[in-house]
């Protein structure tokens, strides 16, 4: 039986927070790479830029969009984790470790909620901004995938 | 109104607690219903007393399993008014119902210049299988918009009618989101006066609303098992016989055969015709069985109920501040409200009612064009049933006015990062 | 031979008895089989404690029944050892998951100057769906003969790949007449060989034999949950995961998309593209406690008991005088034992039986191709599971024996009508 | 809860009677009318000859076939019977009453082998045998449909 999570578990001061005053929410004019997603069980939408040095590491990430409170939280905790890491780094983070870092225990499917971004950011890695700006692998995720409801 | 509070007692579910002694308030019947003893127990006599596999086997447990299984299609069909038994046919659900009329009526009617109208309030089963055939065949959808109160007068219908001389008209009895129903067999006359066939998804309304299908005069009518209190793995296609006939086959395979060699085969008659394979026959069986469960409590009676136990939660919730309601004001209105809450997305909501013991949906429902018509990406939706209570809708209407004050922004602010 | 027959009281139906006492032998699990109550439990507490829709509903009661659809999906992939879990698509029975792969994978691949290789022993399921697509593309459908001695021979089936060049071959494990099964792997390799996709009718094989769909390495493979043990409205489709993902979804509607507008739509990710509209969850949910007992249970210690059982069988039947058994002498035999008598039709046969309690078919079983191709219209077919005793085996033989002699001519007179 | 009739209810001396020494069973050179079907539940046959009168009487009615022994000696008790019959008393002779003439109490699914017979009768009346032979109306049976077991 799953225990459903309540609501003063997920939805906690350092969630609110992160809701209400994100970290690099925003628009940002130097990215090098980027990529956006929504998640069709609820419309949430995420857009990540990044700032990649030529070494592979983030200098700076922001990201944009609407959603629910985990979506949008976890996307501001994202990136503000992410500053400095190396690609390598990055790559290593895993689904797991982004749940971790998000912190309340969440049910399956509110973990899409929260993977969104994640999902992004795997993909905006490999988004270059640039002429050559087609490139549109980022597109087909693995792991669990984002249906709708009935 | 007759109280159906006696009923709960029929669904084992509804003594559940769903957290913490939280007791059930399950308000997400529009997804899919409860399903009250006798349907359970018809399954289980089912497997445990007389099953086989049906058609026509020569011993005594396919012939009992035959004729509880053709039992099922009699009470279906005088359930829904059927002039004949046959146009009883039984898919795997509302879903299948469609695609089956899709691939094989419109595999073989539609002609790419054609038009098939559709409502912009239609369930994405109303929609895909539509949009996958024109992508076949080259045909058009257009799509009956709503006006700003949510309404859809049926002089739009009449005008829309006359314009596109729709070959199909595809249309929903009751809509899923909106908590309104559309008048049936007025839409069906006047696209008949234009020579249009005509398919209604009944999968809301079967559920809520007594059913005549010649009265209606629909050409096809579908719903799902799951959606009256039966089984899963279920639905419901009507057709007229003629129609029926004159369609090729959808499925292949056994059953539906009168006749296979190496050439080719020949099509059964129906209703075997759209069964191919092993039928869904537990599933028929409980299908009878709640059908016959809805039929003794009276399809009025639950109707009165819900509509009683929905207006009075709209009401509620349409006074609490920030809170809009996702339909109309009056009209034909059914046992659904769908709300956004200016502070809180649906998802939130939902999360937040379940924390509360309240089961209700969010999302857009399956209808992602009416809610981009709307320019809303998600609502969150109550649905009532016969089993639901008048306790149940105002600890909704409390529990949302709740929600929304907590998810009121704060001017909170993010702890900064130790760097 | 490890005996099962405390297994018979894991299934209720056993205890009961035919009429006037009569015990019933049920011997038509080729048909369909019975459940034991672990599985007719798992679907009414599914029913009584936490149903609700699945897919991704933010409430108690459809995040338990998300997490055990999903469970028994998990459950079920291993059964047949696949890679992915989202490899494993639920349909409404074999016959439904035979027309996808026909009506998706067909519809995209199949060109008029292709060729599809069956086996003349195929189930009208594997050979309809293939002629009604022919019927549309103009391919050609090649069928496999049977030598004299009822066998296929692996090198009968190397020449037919090596000279058709088929686009598919689509041949069934085990034959639901002859009780013969095939060497999956190997012919699977040989049409690898020749370029051939593959598709395994696993209606027969699943519920008596372990399966590993990475081992045999057939692109597709189908089964039905109601032929193991599980209930009806639900079938299985395998696909490798890179073709289920190049094919085009087959129902449309709700659950497998992503996204919809007015003009078209997305396709969700697998499993779910191949999912449209409410799945069979409380069948799933049997399915899962099917798989479960069966798997406890050993499918080798299964098969052992059906095959000695059947052999059992098949030797007496061979000594009755004027009954011919429709099948191999020798190779790979599985539970199912086909006859004909000499002094009466199958018909008469079956219900003779049905008179002694056992319960058989009579028929062409949806093979009319097989059957005529032996010459014959119709068989009797006794068909052996887990929970069948070397008595009711014994009894069919008495059985068969008295009824050749029943039947037997003794130059009676009908009365002259008065006129 | 279904009665399956037991096997000595079903297969009486009359039954058997009729099956081992039918009634009019062959080939018939002076038939007016005539069709024939099968029933795909066990490929059972039936052909009916029948020689009509200017008046719309049935002078003499025969069968050929195969089939099990229901199917079979209903057959033959159905040719016998409507000898001397006009076309009208063949129309109103109906499923009940055919089931009633054959005698023993059938289960759904026999019925329909004892209904073969009467259903080729049904068509073969309007099937002349002559050059306009091509009326093909009698092929689409109405009541229950003889589909194929599993
Ligand atoms: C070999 C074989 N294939 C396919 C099927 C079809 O299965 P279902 O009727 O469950 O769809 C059957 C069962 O009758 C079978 O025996
Ligand atoms: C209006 C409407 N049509 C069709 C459907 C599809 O029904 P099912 O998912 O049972 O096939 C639904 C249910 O979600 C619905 O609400």
């Amino acid at each position: 039986m799953i225990k459903m999570p309540s609501e003063q578990d997920i939805y906690e001061e350092h969630v609110l927070d992160h809701y209400e005053d994100p970290y690099h929410r925003g628009p940002f004019g130097e990215a090098t790479h980027a990529h956006e997603a929504n998640n069709p069980l609820c419309g949430d939408e995420i857009h990540i830029d990044l700032k990649l040095s030529a070494d592979g590491k983030v200098t700076e990430a922001w990201f944009d969009g609407e959603g629910c409170v985990i979506s949008q939280a976890s996307a501001s905790m994202l990136v503000e984790t992410i500053e400095g890491k190396t690609l390598e780094e990055l790559q290593e983070f895993s689904a797991e470790d982004m749940l971790a870092l998000f912190g309340p225990k969440l049910t399956p499917n509110r973990q899409k909620c929260c993977l969104l971004s994640w999902r992004v950011l795997q993909s905006a890695v490999h988004s270059p901004i640039d002429p050559s700006d087609d490139d549109q692998e980022g597109a087909s995720f693995s792991g669990p995938s984002l249906s709708e409801e009935s | 109104m007759p109280s159906l509070t006696h009923c709960r007692d029929d669904f084992p579910i509804l003594k559940r607690s769903v957290h913490d002694g939280v007791p059930l308030a399950f308000l997400d019947n529009a997804a899919s219903t409860q399903r009250p003893l006798s349907v359970i127990n018809a399954i289980s006599e089912c497997y445990e007393k007389y099953y086989a596999n049906v058609h026509r086997g020569i011993h005594t447990l396919s012939e009992e399993s035959t004729e509880r299984y053709e039992r099922s299609r009699k009470t279906v069909a005088s359930f829904i008014g059927a002039k004949h038994d046959h146009e009883v046919v039984y898919t795997a659900g509302a879903t299948a119902a469609i695609n089956t009329v899709a691939r094989s009526w419109g595999g073989q009617n539609l002609k790419p210049t054609d038009t098939v109208l559709l409502t912009i309030a239609e369930h994405h089963a109303n929609i895909v299988p539509w949009q996958q055939l024109a992508a076949e065949i080259g045909f058009k959808i257009e799509y009956l918009p709503l006006q700003d109160d949510f309404q859809l007068e049926t002089n739009a219908v009449r005008e829309a009618l006359e314009s596109y001389q729709p070959k199909l008209f595809a249309f929903t009895a009751a809509s899923n989101v909106l908590g309104t129903s559309f008048p049936v067999a007025e839409w069906t006359a006047l696209a008949h006066q234009q020579g249009s066939t005509v398919l209604v998804d009944a999968a809301q309304a079967a559920p809520h609303q007594s059913i005549n299908v010649q009265a209606w005069n629909a050409d096809f009518l579908v719903f799902s098992g799951h959606k009256v209190c039966g089984p899963t793995g279920i639905g419901v296609l009507h057709g007229k016989e003629q129609l029926l006939e004159q369609m090729p086959p959808f499925l292949g395979g056994g059953g539906m055969i009168s006749r296979v060699t190496t050439e080719g085969f020949e099509t059964a008659a129906l209703p075997d015709k759209f069964e191919a394979g092993t039928p869904p026959i537990s599933e028929a069986i409980g299908l009878e069985a709640a059908v016959k469960y809805l039929t003794e409590i009276g399809l009025k009676n639950i109707e009165e109920h819900e509509k009683t136990l929905a207006r009075h939660a709209e009401h509620g919730l349409r006074q609490i501040d920030g809170v809009s309601v996702i339909g109309p004001q009056s009209g034909e209105k059914t046992g659904i409200v769908s709300f956004v809450l200016s502070h809180a997305h649906a998802h939130d909501v939902a999360h937040s009612l379940s924390d509360r013991g309240i089961a209700a949906r969010a999302g857009h429902h399956c209808t992602m064009p009416l809610h981009h018509a709307l320019g809303l990406t998600a609502t969150t939706r109550a649905s009532f049933y016969l089993y639901n209570t008048l306790e149940e809708a105002e600890h909704l209407v409390h529990s949302v006015a709740e929600i929304q004050q907590k998810f009121t922004p704060t001017g909170r602010r993010r702890r900064r990062r130790k760097q």
